[in-house]
């Protein structure tokens, strides 16, 4: 999203177009929070319904936490911005180091 | 700086050397204690080989040699490699960039006190109760085994040691992403930037894993938790992953700065170009990344099955091609250059056949079938001192020798030097080659004693010999430090002559604020460029004007020192002491107090105004 | 930019936790702290996960036995709906509205506040009810030291927040004092990140089976 | 450099006189292989040196070169500053791949080869076993060696037919511990949490050329006297295997004591050593109350706590004060003080604990 260093010359406009941009992004935040309230809802509801069978119920809440997560990350964190490169490089590999660790420790603990 | 340091009483340096957070300081600090950890270290080490030196020997106590080698890898790895390299880390990079200071100046200091403080509690086990027994990887469940409070000052030692390094890391990676002048793009920053920069982010990955093993362990060793406990549903292989998780990236941390200090000498010393810098830098990047892949090669015999063992076996061998990418590119770096045989460039050329010696060992070590031949004898031994030693220590002492000079600005004697590399480097090949053989004639490591006519004796002996070649040399560099340091004669601005990035366009040592004009950069080898032009200095990227600095503290010593009281709190809580609570309340609450000062009292530094660094300059001060 | 510097609304820069170098550096190796954090949690969820429901004999409870819906629902609402808050709170931080800016922080530390009281409700219940103690067993120590870890990262995050909160009360806004701000709210946020995987993987797949 | 390339050959030279020298005791040395897991790995270390030997040469080489070829003449020469070279830079990365692949596909092979324990769960009907089993259990400082099938336990020398596979099954009863016959392959750690399988074979004619035994060692850290954590393995033929097997099976009841003093010190041994020794093979108490070695056939065996020289003199020191031969062990303190005579009977007593003539 665009709200960056804009520099029109003309601290008016700059502010104008700010305030109209903020409030953009605004929207956007609420409706990622309704988003991941609605992914909540539906991850609780997959398990306290229990008529699932967990192999279907683990994968689903697994991906449902994924990409709620994904909306944290992107919107209430602002990684969708630009200046956020070396944040996401580091995250990511840190998050790849650490499920490599939850792999391994899945698989060659209790063997 | 320095010369005006002098002039002053010892208080007031001193004074000046607990409250700086200026990083050329701070890496005189760490040169100093991880330089005397070096020593404590190798002290230990003497006491192993002369224990060893024949079978049935008496010297030292079956228990007392296992505290002897815990605290000597400890030591040596934590407390003595490590910070060596932030020596030359916090002395160089930020100068190699072309900053003024590293970008969290104070995080800095603190990072520094953390990791002294720790190692002090570490080493104090000696003197209040036992130090450790069970080895630098401490596997649980000999550690939870352990009697005493050995075991306890290693974790809390080391956690609060840890802490500084990741700091130190984080400090780093920051300084090079943010803080580079003008022009100094990526892809020209000089190798051992790169390499800190490389180590600096394994490190913020590999040390949580260590902090979370440690923590473990203290859970389960002071507050009754049951991680390693098999009786009450523990497994003590979760302590292996943990601590191989960050172990070997831990060795990776060691020797790719290693390999950046390298670079550096190469070049100059063939007063050429790295040769293949761009593949230098993939090459960093993909050790650095698959050396979190590969750590269960070091528990090849723990059982982990046959598919778990070839993943690993293989992936650990695919780090050969990224190193030996490296050792070809030195040579050819080499490779119709102009070399000039100083001291430094003694340990460079020294270090390429040593560290391949020990690189195909460890090849050797991760083909899993034979590994169970190898495990745990001293093959892995002659390994890892191969490639630490001749290696990280080769570097550690090419680096003081090269970079005295600007940390100093005075030059160690080349004689000396060359004496040192011979002794040491006699007695290196003399102590651990022959270590391979005792290994497969089936000498387990660990062992406090061997008995006679187990065909060990020789080699052994052999072995024990050489280390005392290593300690005369370090004796002899020792003398050479204190006779330079002594006699004390200036000089300029580019010692060798064959300088090449930017820390050799400042004075030795650099002015408190490095650059009072950042440097504009206009390729790899900014200083090299500009004298190949026939200029004498780096063009500026600014005009003169006010310098931002930061002001010194206290603080950070006195966070860290609530830190080392706490811990004996924490240590001594479970024998049931009255006082233990308090102080580890009373240390809690001296590093917490000392963290909310910090951040409620403003701190926004000061500004050298233009008019004194003008002054300075008329006055013609240093170079 | 310098941070003493007096800003106006109008003066006021578009990403006033960027517009200081000291605020870049912050704002980077904050991001830097979270990747390596991330290796930490993930570490204690591995733990966790190879230690899920082992204990000593049958005597003991497991996973699917202790845990209850509804209190991590209502556990997880306040902890989500604290991070919309927060966004909030930056929001006005972005447009200068110091005020309304303090007020969303507030908010977002009562409703942290609450989760907190309902963990330390959840916690005792365990140990009282069933015997699940961070002692009893391999179980026992990994669920304490993951979820209380997060816990602790829950009060950190608080203090932190309302130590702000109080020692800029009087202050207004400045360059100095908005990338601290931002991080600890980042922070808060990450907080809210880890907490989304421990409902998922610790209690939801706990009670799955 | 002409002093440095001297001094490279120092350790080549010692290398190599050491390899004349026999390359270690046939009876420890993983370079004396002897059996096939070991010569297994040995081929796989043959292989690998060379490879190493090949690598090392080429860099060794251009090593070389350089130091002579490229040093500065004289002080103003300024060579050209090279970028790189792709063709070069691609050589030496395929070159190592295709070195490591020669060793990574043999290595796989070999590493589920040595893990195919199968045979151990095949159970013939009447519930026994074609392979011969194994259960190793480690504790601070000495070996236990249970026959499952053959239901005897023995301790501190494993006996072993030759010319077979023997399985074992793994496993630590107090702190980790490492099982490790160097001669005969490879080792595996013995667990506190879990079993860990392996396979061994012991080869007659390299069994002969150790006289008939091996030495074991502990290879894992394990505390004070982890160092003095030794055992012996007696490889016999199969029919001498199965003949000891049987002498052990034939001793229901402890062996009788036979002289006057060897009874004395039975009764002593009754009263003070029998709560963590057995004297019969047929060990059916649990596993944590086997809390010393098995001593059925102590007369048999040929050290005194695995490591000293298997004489009265010998044993009666041990008694009399085992911490000063293995620090930390558990045995000390574990029972009073004993008399000099006391020393002897009992001496007398454990030297008759013969199962084999
Ligand atoms: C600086 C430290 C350092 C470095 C750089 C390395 C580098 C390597 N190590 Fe080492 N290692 C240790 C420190 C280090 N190690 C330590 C401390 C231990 C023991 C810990 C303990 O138990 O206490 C250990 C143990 C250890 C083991 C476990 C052994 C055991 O306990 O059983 C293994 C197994 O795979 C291993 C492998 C390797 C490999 C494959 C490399 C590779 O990175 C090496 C790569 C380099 C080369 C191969 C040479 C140059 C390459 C060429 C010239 C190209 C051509 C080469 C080929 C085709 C082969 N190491
Ligand atoms: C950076 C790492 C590092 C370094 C530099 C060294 C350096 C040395 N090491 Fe180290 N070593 C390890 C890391 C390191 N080691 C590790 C991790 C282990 C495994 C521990 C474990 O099993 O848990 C180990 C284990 C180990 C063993 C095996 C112990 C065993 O398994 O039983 C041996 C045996 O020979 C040994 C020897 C040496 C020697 C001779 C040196 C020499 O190079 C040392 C040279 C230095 C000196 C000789 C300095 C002497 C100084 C003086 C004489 C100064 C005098 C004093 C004053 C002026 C105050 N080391
Ligand atoms: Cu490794």
């Amino acid at each position: 999203m665009a709200n960056q260093n804009l520099n029109s010359g003309n601290p008016r406009i700059d502010l104008a177009y700010r305030k109209r941009k903020s409030k953009e992004e605004m929207r956007y935040q609420i409706i990622s929070f309704s988003m991941m309230l609605f992914l909540t809802f539906i991850a609780f509801a997959a398990v306290g319904m229990g008529s699932f069978s967990s192999w279907f119920t683990i994968p689903l809440i697994l991906l449902l936490a994924a990409v709620q997560v994904v909306f944290q990350l992107y919107y209430f964190m602002h990684m969708s911005h630009k200046g956020h490169e070396a944040p996401a490089l580091f995250l990511y590999t840190g998050l790849l180091i650490g499920l490599i660790t939850i792999l391994a420790f899945m698989t060659i603990i209790w063997w | 700086m320095s010369t005006y340091a002098q002039k002053r009483g010892f208080g007031a340096v001193l004074w000046d050397y607990l409250t700086t957070v200026d990083h050329k300081k701070i890496a005189i600090l760490y040169l100093i204690a991880g330089g005397f950890f070096f020593l404590v270290g190798g002290l230990e080490a003497m006491f192993i080989r002369i224990q060893l030196i024949r079978p049935d020997n008496n010297f030292v106590s079956a228990g007392a040699f296992n505290e002897i080698i815990t605290m000597h890898g400890t030591t040596m790895i934590f407390l003595a490699a490590m910070p060596l390299l932030f020596a030359f880390m916090n002395a160089v990079v930020p100068l190699q960039i072309g900053a003024r200071d590293v970008a969290f100046p104070f995080v800095n200091a603190l990072g520094f006190w953390l990791f002294f403080f720790g190692g002090l509690f570490l080493n104090l086990s000696w003197f209040l109760d036992n130090a450790p027994d069970a080895g630098w990887t401490s596997y649980a469940s000999l550690a939870t085994h352990s009697k005493g409070h050995g075991i306890d000052f290693y974790v809390l030692g080391l956690q609060i040691s840890g802490f500084g390094t990741l700091m130190a890391g984080i400090n780093f990676l920051v300084t090079i992403i943010n803080m580079r002048a003008p022009g100094m793009t990526y892809m020209r920053m000089p190798l051992f930037t790169w390499s800190t920069f490389v180590a600096s982010a394994l490190i913020l990955f590999a040390f949580p894993p260590l902090t979370v093993g440690l923590t473990l362990m203290m859970f389960d060793r002071m507050f009754g938790a049951n991680f390693f406990d098999v009786a009450n549903g523990g497994n003590t292989v979760i302590w292996e992953h943990l601590f191989w998780i960050f172990g070997h990236p831990e060795v990776y941390i060691l020797v790719l700065p290693a390999f950046g200090i390298f670079s550096e000498i190469f070049s100059i010393f063939s007063r050429k170009r790295l040769f293949g810098y761009s593949s230098m830098v993939f090459a960093t990047v993909l050790i650095g990344f698959l050396g979190f892949m590969v750590w269960a090669h070091h528990m090849f015999t723990t059982g982990l099955g046959p598919v778990a063992n070839a993943i690993f076996a293989v992936a650990t061998m695919a780090i050969a091609v990224p190193t030996g990418i490296k050792i070809f590119n030195w040579l050819f770096t080499m490779w119709g250059g102009s070399i000039k045989f100083t001291t430094p460039m003694y340990w460079a050329v020294a270090f390429i056949p040593s560290f391949v010696m020990g690189g195909v060992t460890g090849i050797m070590l991760a083909s899993a079938a034979q590994d169970y031949q190898y495990h745990d004898t001293y093959f892995v031994v002659a390994h890892f001192h191969y490639v630490i030693v001749g290696g990280v220590v080769f570097a550690l002492i090419a680096g003081t020798h090269l970079w005295w000079p600007k940390m100093f600005g005075t030059m160690l004697n080349e004689t000396m030097g060359k004496i040192t590399f011979w002794l040491f480097f006699i007695g290196f090949h003399l102590t651990f080659f022959i270590q391979h053989f005792l290994g497969l004639m089936g000498m387990p490591r660990r062992i406090f004693t061997f008995l006679p006519n187990q065909g060990l004796e020789t080699g052994n002996l052999v072995s024990s010999i050489g280390a005392f070649f290593m300690a005369a040399g370090v004796i002899v560099m020792l003398y050479n430090i204190v006779a330079t340091q002594v006699r004390n004669e200036r000089i300029g601005n580019d010692p060798w002559e064959d300088g090449r990035t930017l820390e050799w366009s400042i004075s030795s040592p650099a002015p408190f604020y490095n650059f009072k004009q950042l440097p504009l950069v206009r390729g790899l080898d900014a200083l090299w460029l500009e004298k190949m032009e026939g200029k004498k200095g780096m063009m500026p990227a600014e005009p003169l004007g006010d310098i931002h600095m930061p002001n010194s503290s206290f603080v950070p010593v006195v966070m860290s020192f609530g830190f080392f009281v706490a811990a004996f709190g924490a240590l001594y809580r479970p024998d049931g002491y009255a006082w233990a609570l308090p102080v580890l309340i009373i240390g809690l609450l001296i590093s917490f107090g000392a963290m909310i000062f910090r951040s409620v009292k403003d701190d926004h530094g000061f500004h050298i105004h233009k008019e004194d660094l003008i002054d300075k300059n008329d006055k013609g001060v240093e170079a | 930019m310098q941070t003493e510097e007096k800003l106006t609304f109008e003066t006021w820069p578009a990403l006033p936790e960027k517009a200081t170098l000291e605020g870049k550096n912050k704002f980077l190796g904050f991001w830097l702290f979270l990747g390596g954090e991330t290796v930490l949690f993930a570490s204690l969820f591995a733990t966790y996960l190879a230690l899920k429901d082992k204990v000593p004999d049958d005597t003991h409870h497991l996973a699917a036995e202790i845990f209850d819906l509804p209190l991590t629902f209502v556990a997880t609402m306040l902890l989500l709906t604290s991070s919309l808050t927060s966004v909030y709170a930056m929001y006005h931080m972005k447009n200068f509205a110091f005020n309304k800016m303090m007020l969303w922080l507030g908010v977002t530390v009562a409703l942290g506040l609450g989760f907190l009281g309902l963990e330390i409700y959840e916690f005792n219940h365990y140990v009282h009810e069933y015997g699940h103690t961070f002692t009893s067993s391999a179980f026992g120590s990994a669920f304490y030291s993951l979820v209380g870890f997060h816990g602790a990262h829950v009060v950190f995050g608080l203090v932190w927040i309302t130590t702000l909160m109080i020692r800029n009360a009087k202050r207004g806004l400045s360059l100095y004092n908005a990338p601290k701000f931002y991080l600890a709210s980042l922070y808060w946020h990450f907080i809210d990140v880890v907490w989304v995987f421990i409902f998922t993987v610790v209690y939801l797949m706990g009670m799955v089976g | 450099m002409k002093r440095l390339a001297k001094w490279r050959l120092f350790p080549l030279l010692s290398a190599v006189a050491l390899i004349l020298s026999g390359c270690g005791e046939p009876y420890l040395s993983a370079l004396r292989p002897a059996g096939e897991v070991a010569e297994r790995q040995y081929w796989l270390m043959k292989l690998s040196t060379g490879i190493m030997v090949v690598v090392i040469l080429v860099v060794t080489i251009i090593f070389l070169i350089v130091l002579f070829k490229f040093r500065r003449k004289h002080d103003g020469e300024i060579p050209k500053q090279v970028e790189g070279n792709h063709t070069m830079e691609i050589i030496w990365t395929v070159i190592p791949i295709v070195l490591l692949l020669i060793l990574a596909v043999p290595t796989v092979a070999e590493t589920f080869h040595l893990a195919d324990v199968k045979p151990m769960d095949k159970k013939n009907k009447d519930g026994t076993r074609d392979a011969l089993v194994v259960n190793v259990r480690a504790s601070l400082y000495w070996w236990e060696f249970e026959y499952p099938d053959q239901k005897i336990v023995t301790s501190q020398e494993l006996v072993v037919p030759t010319d077979e596979k023997v399985y074992f099954n793994l496993k630590g009863s107090d702190v980790k511990h490492s099982f490790w016959i160097p001669a005969a392959g490879g080792k595996m750690d013995t667990n506190t949490d879990t079993l860990n399988k392996m396979w061994l074979v012991f080869d007659s004619k390299k069994a002969e050329e150790a006289g008939d035994l091996f030495y074991g060692k502990c290879a894992e850290l394990c505390g004070p006297s982890h160092a003095f954590m030794d055992f012996k393995v007696k490889a016999l033929p199969r029919a001498e295997f199965d003949k000891w097997v049987a002498s052990m099976q034939d001793v229901k009841e402890p062996v009788k004591a036979e002289t006057a003093d060897a009874q004395a010190g039975q009764e002593i041994f009754n009263k003070s050593c029998i709560g963590c020794h057995a004297v019969t093979p047929a060990n059916t108490t649990p596993e944590a109350a086997r809390k010393g070695p098995n001593l059925t056939n102590f007369g048999d065996r040929t050290r005194v706590a695995g490591i000293l020289e298997h004489d009265e003199e010998n044993l009666k020191n041990w008694i009399k004060d085992p911490e000063k031969y293995k620090p930390g062990n558990l045995m000390s303190g574990a029972y009073g003080e004993l008399e000099p005579e006391q020393l002897d009977q009992l001496a007398a007593y454990l030297m008759g604990l013969k199962v084999q003539d």
